[in-house]
Order: structure tokens, then C-alpha cells, then sequence
């Protein structure tokens, strides 16, 4: 056990399962000697040889290919795309490919490769550093999506998502890498010591991937929320005073619909939140499976709280970002509704 | 600096349309056996001319001449021979099945067997390919079940893909045929891949691949190159131009100023191109290539040069949009004929041996098509809907358990 | 005034445009001699020229980012993905560059491109012909989606879309290219000359992006359908006998949302019905805008039918299109609910 | 045909990390002048050296030698000095207001300011680039205010972007500058798209296009490349090759074996390697394939060669990947020293006014720097919400101007 924030964690995790597992490698760019962009494969070059975390040309869809052959084969690559913002090259890799090889094969051919990307705002990083792309891979079938709000988890569900068989999306939110901000970019950031999910145990253990958590209950309502959101809600929960149950959702496919729908029957009431656009984002699957679930249960409108229908400005970065201040005035609309 | 001059914008057209004079004039048919066979270590630099010229071994009277003779066995011609007269008689078969409506789409081969088979041959039985549609002469030399193949194409109970699958697309990990993909190029980059953990792993399997010279325009057409030639990735790179992609010709695809194999240069790998209707020719220029990637000296890319002489797919018809009479005016001829040609002049094969051989492959056929005709289909009365929902993950989660409870209803 | 398919009535439009606009040109696979795979530009490059319809190499980025050159250098041009389900290797130039473009360049650049594309199943084309992928850009801001149901419709949203300086995805439902269906594939399909909508004026004409049509009046219940679905729903409602009010949403966005909430207040339930997948599908934006707007006038949960969160499995053609079957149990539960 | 040897797998490695001497041993340094100068309508093919050579105009000892000597008159070689200068210092003053925090983010092009400050002088004005982050120097030589560079880069009231971009991220029509996208590569394969809009309306204009070593890896440098071949674009393709993406040598990007440039040949298009620190050299090849586009005879792929010599960006330290003194040892210099001392060698400059123009290019980014640091931000309180929202498309749906309402609360 001992201190991580999550970029250790997350660092500690490949360690582990490139320690355990002569078919883990990692590659992507810049992860190699440097140990990436944002220093998650530092060291691991080093201490695990070349050829287990090398860079790649600046070529995503070539790099997923690559993956997929990998994993054909018989290994387990963790693919570092070095933004979400530049998934998109890839996108014909993932979707037409990773995700239909097992099924399309009959079974012949998997591709359980694990694609790790940093995503999401509140680092100045205008519209192409900042995006939070999760809808355009919950709507594939054959694609697992992940996402951990803190160390423990980061370190728990990435271990589980490369052992996992099939291919699996893992956004990670890089606003919450070195700190869990919760949106407040006017006051200081909490270091993760401060935060229980911080003791990360050093060798192997997993989160199990489709189990939400709840992270605050409470019994007013229930705030959906994934990646940084999770800690602006809790933010929003402690600001409005309202005794909202927020849960972090950590795997949004497969979902835990159980969790989901315990809660929201138990509230009445239902905040989904998320960096992401808007429109056609997660939030709207999550509204429509509330209400298909717990239609006779509900005592006002499901409420999202979203991104705006707009890329991601620079210059307005805190008027982009969906702060506790927003969240907040949705759970009081929802109490109200 | 500047002048005045308007700018113009150029729309490459291929020689003839429906209606005129097939006109193969631009295509240069250097004689067989002109050039010389490298040793495999060279530098790639030191072979660009390569890429321009064209490796035939099967001369005008069936001899097999030159440097690139791979010198085969009769006993192995004979089963090239009837891996290609297999496949053809397959493809007709499945042609006419479509054509009754039995099932819904097919794409033949016809006049790029030699591509398949002998580069089947010429690789190790344990490599693993990644072809297009258009390589069902490499599960046939390998000896995959006609049955499954054919299951595969009724997409009923003798599908292996359960039904998955549009006809054509098949798989098998067991005859090292990976998964076919409906998006083009796609598993060139793959392959890639593929022979990199092979690599990784100290193995001593290959990764081949195939691409149409239409789909080289793609991406993973050059991911595959930079890749392989980045990590000197044990794979062999072949680009299958056979003149046309659907109604555009190779023009269209970047070969009117220059030759597919060349792509390759740039890239620092070497390439060779070759008559892909030279039997002789693809085996000896896809042994080199393997050689060189056994030896840890990396990727070769072939170009093979074909002509596809009948529609891209039953979908299609040629005749809309080049002239009926092309593929009989193909300068390089007939990849059957011409392998046949040879064995006879060999003196290790008759025009009676040619005869009965089409009678047996064209049996088999006829005897399989009734086997796998008889099958029921997937989701008739004795079938299930279980397939449907099965392994689009490993495990099947609660939203799919409930839609198929749901279809099933 | 003529009587034409889908076909027809998309060949018009585009001679319209190229007769009108010498800036209007069209480029992509096998559109140029052969007039493409569908026959939708037959005769276009013979009648207006060689470099007004051409074909080009199989590189849909390509593509795609040789039509975003030509509209921000002032062109206006129309880009034919051979299916939709290969346009995922554009998504990139789609999403990242003509989707911002505008937004990014401060007005100074802008990327009037249309993209039409074949897109739903019904023709046995297994996973890759018969795609949906209509959600992965209406969560993309800066783009529009439009998705016509008959010919009047195609021809005079597609003058519509090349006319709108925004960057359009014109979705074209192939199964009605020649025909009404209505996903009975075991009754005669009927012709569209049999349809009013195939009366189509010869000359030019717009269908205004954003608006959507009540193709059918009711009382009972809102059916929210596009493309292809829209016959289904027609044929369900027939079939099930409800007084349903069939809505033709044409585009998706900008979504026609008053005529939806109009709708849906009056019925008090909404069934929601398209092929894609369910999971994070289209369905989802439009049931979670429903719940938003016509929460206090909700009856019954909001129904959706959508293929299977599956690929597309060829032999399984008819168990996976949403036919009117499933429509019509939606619509008895709708109203039972 | 095989045999047992395991196979490896290559990962590529630069000459030297931090703690090791810096190593250039494996980098060539031709004589300036060697090279012939080609007719502009030379056959692609019979110039395969110009992939692999190095044109060079400037020698040791800052005279102009050779062919490719573009002869400029001392006024366009004080105008293209006085660019490259500006642009360092504008370079040097935005790295350290980030430095300051009063910027998010700052990109420098020090090393490299040969590129678009020559490449902007031998286009002409109407032609419009397709620059990469690194191209300040092309607005630069056009003479773009630099008010309004500024004020894009602190994105604020002075930002003709509406504070919508990351720093460096500039765009102007007018000035010929594309809008740059922080999608590496997106942008080459559309100047393709761009040159034959241009070419379809018989206008003059060319296109040229930025894009660097690391970026060759995506799939748009493919489709720029093969989409010019087929179509003979009017454009201009410019790689710049710093030896360096971010960590990563330019070996990862697949220049281990061959040259960046070399990439050309494989679709039939002319290659010049240029030394991209030698002013005159790269005016001179810029020329050369703007001249041939402008005659209808198709684009043209140039290799500017040259050193990033600081990081990546200011979000970079580039001394944990590469020995920190490399910069100073590479073997082409510094292209402001270089065409400084052939000035001072025509007796057409001194050392005096080499100082004087360095502190007036200095003075002028420190005085644009305060009048632009004193606009007020975006969204205080004199600012508005409104150009998060507008621009998204060309008129405002309901949702967003509901959310905009939300949004002014
Ligand atoms: C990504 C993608 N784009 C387009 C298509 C449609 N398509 C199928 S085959 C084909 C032509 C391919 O030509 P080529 O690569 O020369 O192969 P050939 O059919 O000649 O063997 C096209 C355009 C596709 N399957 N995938
Ligand atoms: C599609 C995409 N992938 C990755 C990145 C992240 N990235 C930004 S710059 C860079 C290195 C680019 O190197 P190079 O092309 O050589 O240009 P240079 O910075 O040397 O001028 C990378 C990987 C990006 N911006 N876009
Ligand atoms: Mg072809
Ligand atoms: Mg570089």
C-alpha cells in the first residue's frame, strides 16, 4: 500500500501486468524512453526492455492496427493514444475492426487490446486537448468503455480492462491525473493524499469492470457521473446541501443498471452530469434507461448537465467546464421539478 | 514568379471505355527470365529498377527461364495446377448459385489464381495471412473444407461464422486465414502488427498480406508501410493490381505516373513486381520475400500484375464501364493455361489429364453444393436466433441477455 | 413535375445544382463514368463534364479532406461515401477539421462540404452495408444531419443541404432507394410511383433543413422515426390499429423540437424508432429531449425500438431490422404503459 | 523454405540521450552547389537523387554557390532577414510571457526560420498556405500585424480567434494562412482539396502545404500524396524534418532507412531534400516547384531539413530525451547566422546593423507585447459569453442559444 496519485497508479498498473504477463506490452507515442506525455509509462522502458513500451509513429489508426494484429496473435497490448482529441484516425480501427473481430470470426479472433487516452477539460488546453469523446464508443457494440475518477480505481479497473478479453476503451481524466479537482478552479487543489482513494495497494488486485460505486449516499437524489464530474458532483452535493447519492459509474459499458436503478427509485429524482457535448452524449442513454427503468418513480424531469453544443474554447475554459455551480443549480431544479 | 497561365485540373481516364477497342499499348511485356534474382540481403536502395520492371519466369512456350525459375517439383505444379482449377470451378459454382438466388452475393477470382495459390504455396503453412475477398485460392491450397467454405457462403448451418458474415468473408485461424473485413485495407496495418509479436515473441511465423490496388489509396496502406518498415516487421506486403478497383481503373488509384510496387521505395523497403499470372513468377518472388523476413532483414512489398477478368462481385457488371472483350486482350494470358502449358511442355502433364482434372475440381464442386445446399438454414424452424447475440463480447452483458429475450419473445 | 424513385429524385437535385452553380461539383468512389454503385449520379459527369463528377482513389480521409480544401477555397462540393459504413475512416477530417473549421478560424474559413452516404440495412449486406451511424455525428457540433424518407423529401433536403454553408451528412436510407418498404419483406414491396411523394418538381426546389413533417396525424401516441422507419412506423400503425401521430423527423439536427413537443404533449407517449443501435443511439438524445420537455405530460414510459446493440449479422437480416412487429408491440405497450 | 532462426523485433534508436555526446556522424553534409538544377518539366523518375542528396546554395564561408543560387537581389535578402529575425524575437518574448503565466501555451520555431520565411517569399502572395504550429514566420513575412498575432496567442479582446484556440494556433485568409488545426496532418491532405478548386476554376493560385517528420506518419500525408499524384495538383508539399516529433527521432517516424523526401517517388511526384537552415536553398527549391506547378505540371515534394533547437513547446523539456547540447552541434548552423554572414560577405550588411535590426525587432515584440497585454480578457467582466456560442454554425440553432441563455444565466 502506499500513496498514488493517479498517474502512479496508473503507472503502477502496467508495472504490475507487464511484470506478471510476457504478452503485456505498451506502446503509443512518446511513451517509450520518455514515458509520455503526461509521464503515466514513465520508467517502464527501462525496467522492462524496449521492446515491452516503445514509441509508435504518429499514425493512430497504424497504431490500433497494430494492436489489433498483436492481439490476434495471442498478446495483450495497452495502446496509449496520446489525446483523446486525436482518437478519431483510429476510429475505423476500433470500430470496424476491434470491435467486430470476435463476433464477425465466430470466435476465431479476438483483439482484446485496452486503448488508454487522457480526456477532458480544465487544463487550458483549447478544443483539441480537452475533448471528451465516451458516446462515440458506448454507441459500438463490441467495445467496453471505462472510466476511473481516482487512483484506486485507475489502478484496479486498468488491470481488469487488459485481462479483460475484449477491447476496451479507457479514458482517463486528465484534469484528476496529479489532483481531484472538483471544479472549482478559484480555490486550491486538494494533492490525492487528502483523498482515501489515494492508498493504492502496490501489486495486483482489480476493480471489476460494469460496477458503479456509490460514492456519497444520500436520499434527495441521484447524480449520475463519471471522471472528473464525479468529484464536481460531490462538490455540488456539499455546496447546495442537498442530500444527493452520487454515484461514480466507473464502467459505462457494461453498465451497472442495478446500482442505477436501486437509486433512483429509492430518490425519485435523477442529475445525470458530464464534460462531454451535450447532445447525443452518454447522458442521454442514461436519461433514456432512468426513465425506461423507473418511469412510475420519477418526481421530476431527469436533468443533464453537459458540455456545451460547441468545441471547447480556449479562452473560456471555465465557462466551458461543468463546475459545481451548474451542477448545482440542476439538483436544486431537480428538488424543485 | 507567377505567370498567367490557368490552372487546369486532371481526371485520369483508362484507355478504353464500352464500346471501343480494348488498348493494352501502354503495358510493357518485357520478356521472361530478363531479370536477375538479388540475394535477399540486399539493400533496397540498390534495387528501385525492381519496382519498375516486371519478374516472369514462363516464357511465350510454357519454359521456365531465368534467374527467378523457383525450379518446383512437377508433383508441386500439378497440385498448383489443381489448387487454381479448384478455385475457379469454386468460383463458378458459387456464381451460379448466386445467380439462382440462393445466396445473396459472391466475388470471384477469376484470372488471379495464380496470386493466391502460389503464394500459398510459397509461404510456410504456419503464416498467417490477412487477405482481401479476393484470395479464396489460398483456404483452397491450404486445404480448408470445401464444406465450411461453402457453409460459409450459404450462410446457413454449415456457416462456421454463424451467419455473421457476408458471403466471401471468411475465417480461419486453423489455416492461417485471418478474419476477411468488409472495410478495405484494413488488415494490411494488421498484419503488420501480427508479425511484429511474432517478432516479439522469437516465433519464426510470417505474417503475409493482401491489398487491391484500388484500396492502396487508403490509409492503412501506408500505416502498414511506415510500421513495417519503422520496426522491420517480418511480413510480406503484397498489392494484388489487377487493373481496376469497382469501375475505376488503376489510373484512379495513383498508377497512371508510376507503378503500385514503387510506393514501396519511399519507405526504404524493397520491392519486387511481378506477372501475377506467372505461376512461376509469384512463387519465386514470394519465396524471396520470405526469405528475407526469416532472416530478420524485414517487410517486402510485391505487386502483383493481374487483370481481373470478370466483375468485381455479383453486384456488378463490367461491361458499364470497360469494354466487354478486355480481359481475353490481357497481354499476360491466363494463369491456368499457362501453368498448364508449362507441365505439358515439361512432359509431366497432358491435354487428357488437363480434361479430366476440370471434370473432378468441377464435380467436387457440383457434390459439395448439394451437401451444403441441404443444410437448414440458421434461423429457420431448427434454427436459433442465438447467434445474433453471442460473442459481440465474451460474456454476454444484461442489455444484450435482454434484447435477445426480447427477440426471441 | 415527374414521377421518380429516391434515386431519381437525388440524381435530380445534384443536375440542379450543377446546372445552377458552376461551384457545385461531385467526387467519390465510382461516382464519376459509372455513376455510382446505386446509380444515384448516372449520367452527371456525361451531361455536365469530367471535372463536375468525378471518380477518386479508395481513401475516404481523403476524400473528405479534398472537399474541405475545395469549400474553403470557395467551391461547394458534394461527397458520395460509397456506404456509410465506410465513412468511418473520414471521421477525423469529418469531425475534427469540417466540423471547427468555421468556429475555429473566427468566420475566416468555412466547410459548406454535404456528405451523402447510403446508409441502413434491409438489402442483406451484412455488417458492412447496412450501418446506421447517424448518432457518431449528431453529437458533433458544427455538423447537420439530415435523413430523407422519400423522394420529394431527398431531393429538396439534399438542395437544401449544398446549399447550407454548414458542413451537412446526408444520410440516405438504401433499402428505399427503389421502393416504400415498410420492413415487411414478406409482402410485395410496392413502387414508389404507388407513393404521392414521388411526385417530385423537375426544376429547383428546397425541403428547409429543420423541419420535421407529421406524415401521419394522430391522438394516441407520438411515433418519432426517420429514414426507412418511417414506412415501418406507417405500416405499425396500420398494422396495431392505434391512432398514432407518425412524425418524419428529416433532420436530426438541428432538431424540429416544437413539432416533437407539440406532438408529445397532446399523446402523452412517444415511441422512439431507428435501426441503429440501441445503446447510445439517436433514440436516446430524442427520449431524453422528450422526457425534458413533456415530462408532466407523460402517460407511459417512452418507448424505444432499435437494432440490436449487435452488428449486423447477414443471415439474421429480418430478426435484426426493426420491423413493424416490434413497432407495433412498442406501440401496444405505449399505450397499455 | 523455412528455417529456425527466431525473429526479432527492430525498435528504433536515436544516436544519443541525455548524459551521451551528442552524435550527427550518420548525418551527411554535401558541398552547397553540388547539385544540378533540373528543368521544371523533368521527369519525375529521372530525378530520384534530389530524394536522397541535399541541395545546398550556401557555403562554409557564407557565400552563394551553384545551380540552385536564386540570385536574389540584397533588399529581398534584407527582407527575408529581417523576417526570420522578427520571428525569433516574437518567438523568444511569447515564450517568456508563458514562462510568466500570463499565456497558456507557446510554440517557437527557433531553428527553422529559414522555412517559412524563404518558402513565404518564393510563393506569391495569393497562394495559400496550409501551415503546421511551426509557420509563424510565413504570417511574418507577409506582413501579418503582429498585434494581431499577439493577440490570438493571449487570447483575448485583441484575438481575431475569439479566444477559441490554443496559442500559435493562428488563421487568416487574407493573409493566405490557413487555420491550424491541432490535429497533426489534417491540414496537408486539404491544401490537395484546396489547389484543385483552384485548378478547376482556371485560376493561378497554388496551394502549399507544412507538415512535419513526425505527422509523414498519418494517414493525410498519404492521401495528400496520392490524391496530388492522381489529380496533378497544383501544390506545394513541404515536410519539415527537425529530426524531432516530441520524444521521439525522426527514426520512429520511419526515417531510419530512408528520407522523408524519398516518400515522393512512389507516387510518381518530384522530391527535392533541401538544407532547410540555408536560406537561399530553400527559396530556391520553393521556386522551382511553385514554377512547375504554375505550368500545369503538378506538385511537388520538398524535404526541408533542419533542427528543432529547442522543445517541442512550452509544455516540453527536452533535455530528458536528447542531449542538451545537441542544438549547437548540428552540422547545417543557424539559418539567421548563415544568411547574415553571406550579407556581410556581399558587403551588402554589417555586424552594426546586424545589432542594430536585432534590438529593433526586439523593441517592437516588447512594445506590441505591453499595447496587447493591456486588452481586457474575453470574458471579464467588459467581455461576453457570446463567442463561445456563435460560429458553431452559420446561424445559431434553438439548443445552442438556449444554452447560451443558460450560460449568461
Ligand atoms: C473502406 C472501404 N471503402 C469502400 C469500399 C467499397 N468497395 C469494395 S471493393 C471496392 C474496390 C476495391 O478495389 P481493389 O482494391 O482494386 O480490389 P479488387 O476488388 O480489384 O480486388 C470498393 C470501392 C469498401 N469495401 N471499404
Ligand atoms: C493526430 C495527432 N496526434 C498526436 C498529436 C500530438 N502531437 C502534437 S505535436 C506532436 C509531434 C509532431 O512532430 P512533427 O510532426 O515532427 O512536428 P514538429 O513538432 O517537429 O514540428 C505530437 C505527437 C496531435 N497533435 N495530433
Ligand atoms: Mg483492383
Ligand atoms: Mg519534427
Amino acid at each position: 500500500m502506499a500513496i498514488m496519485n493517479m498517474v502512479q497508479a496508473l503507472n503502477s498498473a502496467m508495472d504490475v501486468l507487464l511484470s506478471r504477463d510476457p504478452d503485456v506490452l505498451i506502446f503509443g507515442e512518446d511513451v517509450g524512453y520518455f514515458g509520455g506525455v503526461f509521464r503515466v509509462t514513465e520508467g517502464l522502458q527501462k525496467r522492462h526492455g524496449l521492446t515491452r513500451c516503445f514509441d509508435t509513429p504518429i499514425g493512430e489508426a497504424g497504431i490500433v492496427a497494430m494492436g489489433i494484429g498483436m492481439a490476434a496473435y495471442g498478446l495483450r497490448p495497452i495502446i496509449e493514444i496520446q489525446f483523446a482529441d486525436y482518437i478519431y484516425p483510429a476510429y475505423d480501427q476500433i470500430v470496424s475492426e476491434a470491435a467486430r473481430l470476435r463476433y464477425r470470426s465466430g470466435g476465431d479472433f479476438t483483439a482484446p487490446i485496452t486503448v488508454r487516452t487522457p480526456y477532458g477539460g480544465g487544463i487550458f488546453g483549447g478544443q483539441t486537448h480537452s475533448q471528451s469523446p465516451e458516446a462515440l464508443f458506448t454507441h459500438v457494440a463490441g467495445l467496453k468503455t471505462v472510466i476511473p475518477s481516482n487512483p484506486y480505481d485507475a489502478k484496479g479497473l486498468l488491470i481488469s480492462a487488459v485481462e479483460c478479453d475484449d477491447p476496451v476503451i479507457f479514458l482517463e481524466p486528465k484534469r484528476l491525473y496529479n489532483g481531484p479537482f472538483n471544479g472549482h478552479h478559484d480555490r486550491p487543489v486538494q494533492p490525492w493524499s487528502a483523498h482515501p482513494a489515494s492508498q493504492v495497494p502496490d501489486g495486483h488486485y482489480v476493480v471489476p469492470l460494469g460496477q458503479a460505486a456509490i460514492v456519497r449516499p444520500g436520499e434527495a437524489v441521484t447524480v449520475l457521473a463519471y471522471g472528473a464530474m464525479v468529484h464536481v458532483a460531490m462538490a455540488a452535493a456539499q455546496d447546495s446541501e442537498i442530500d444527493a447519492e452520487v454515484i461514480d459509474l466507473r464502467t459505462l459499458i457494461p453498465l451497472d443498471i442495478e446500482t442505477i436503478t436501486a437509486s433512483v427509485r429509492k430518490t425519485g429524482r435523477c442529475v445525470i452530469v458530464h464534460e462531454a457535448t451535450r447532445t447525443s452524449g452518454f447522458g442521454a442513454e442514461l436519461s433514456a434507461l432512468v426513465q425506461e427503468h423507473c418511469f412510475h418513480h420519477l418526481e421530476a424531469p431527469i436533468e443533464r448537465v453537459a458540455g456545451w453544443d460547441t468545441p471547447y474554447p480556449h479562452a473560456f475554459e471555465w465557462d466551458y467546464f461543468p463546475g459545481p455551480a451548474r451542477v448545482t443549480a440542476a439538483l436544486r431544479r431537480a428538488m424543485e421539478g | 514568379m507567377k505567370n498567367s497561365l490557368p490552372l487546369s485540373l486532371h481526371i485520369p481516364q483508362p484507355a478504353a471505355r464500352p464500346g471501343q477497342e480494348p488498348d493494352f499499348s501502354s503495358v510493357a511485356v518485357p520478356p521472361a527470365g530478363a531479370l536477375p534474382r538479388p540475394e535477399i540481403d540486399v539493400e533496397p536502395a540498390d534495387i528501385h529498377a525492381f519496382a519498375y520492371g516486371l519478374i516472369r519466369v514462363l516464357d511465350e512456350d510454357g519454359q521456365a527461364v531465368g534467374a527467378w525459375n523457383p525450379r518446383l517439383a512437377p508433383q508441386a505444379l500439378r497440385e498448383g495446377l489443381r489448387a487454381m482449377m479448384l478455385t475457379r470451378a469454386y468460383d463458378e459454382g458459387m456464381y451460379r448459385v448466386q445467380r439462382q438466388g440462393k445466396i445473396s452475393f459472391y466475388v470471384k477470382s477469376t484470372g488471379e489464381e495464380a496470386v493466391a495459390v502460389a503464394q500459398a504455396m510459397a509461404l510456410d503453412r504456419e503464416d498467417m495471412g490477412f487477405p482481401t475477398y479476393r484470395q479464396q485460392g489460398l483456404l483452397i491450397a491450404r486445404g480448408y473444407p470445401l464444406p465450411l467454405m461453402m457453409g460459409q457462403v450459404y450462410s446457413n448451418q454449415g456457416d462456421p461464422l454463424k451467419g455473421r458474415q457476408l458471403p466471401s468473408m471468411y475465417s480461419s485461424k486453423a489455416y492461417g486465414f485471418f478474419s476477411i473485413s468488409g472495410n478495405l485495407g484494413t488488415q494490411f496495418s494488421q498484419a503488420v502488427g501480427w508479425a511484429m509479436a511474432s517478432a516479439y515473441r522469437g516465433d519464426t511465423r510470417l505474417a503475409a498480406a493482401w491489398i487491391g490496388d484500388g484500396a492502396t489509396a487508403e490509409a492503412d496502406f501506408h500505416h502498414a508501410l511506415t510500421f513495417a518498415s519503422v520496426y522491420r516487421a517480418p511480413v510480406v506486403l503484397n498489392i494484388v493490381n489487377n487493373q481496376w478497383a469497382i469501375s475505376s481503373f488503376q489510373g484512379i488509384a495513383g498508377g497512371e505516373r508510376t507503378t503500385f510496387a514503387a510506393r514501396a521505395i519511399g519507405y526504404g523497403l524493397p520491392a519486387l513486381r511481378v506477372d501475377g499470372n506467372d505461376f512461376l513468377a509469384v512463387h519465386a518472388a514470394t519465396t524471396w520475400a520470405a526469405e528475407r523476413a526469416r532472416a530478420n532483414l524485414g517487410a517486402t512489398v510485391i505487386e502483383l500484375f493481374t487483370y481481373r477478368a470478370e466483375g468485381h462481385s455479383t453486384s456488378d457488371d463490367p461491361s458499364r464501364y470497360r469494354p466487354a472483350s478486355e480481359a481475353s486482350r490481357w497481354p499476360f494470358g491466363d494463369p491456368i493455361e499457362r501453368l498448364s502449358r508449362h507441365l505439358i511442355a515439361l512432359g509431366e502433364w497432358s491435354e487428357d489429364q488437363q480434361a479430366d482434372l476440370k471434370a473432378e475440381v468441377e464435380g467436387l464442386v457440383k457434390q459439395t453444393q448439394r451437401q451444403v445446399e441441404a443444410l437448414p438454414p440458421l434461423n429457420g424452424p431448427e434454427g436459433s436466433l442465438e447467434p445474433m447475440f453471442t460473442e459481440v463480447y465474451q460474456d454476454m452483458p444484461w442489455h444484450l441477455a435482454r434484447q435477445r429475450q426480447e427477440a426471441e419473445g
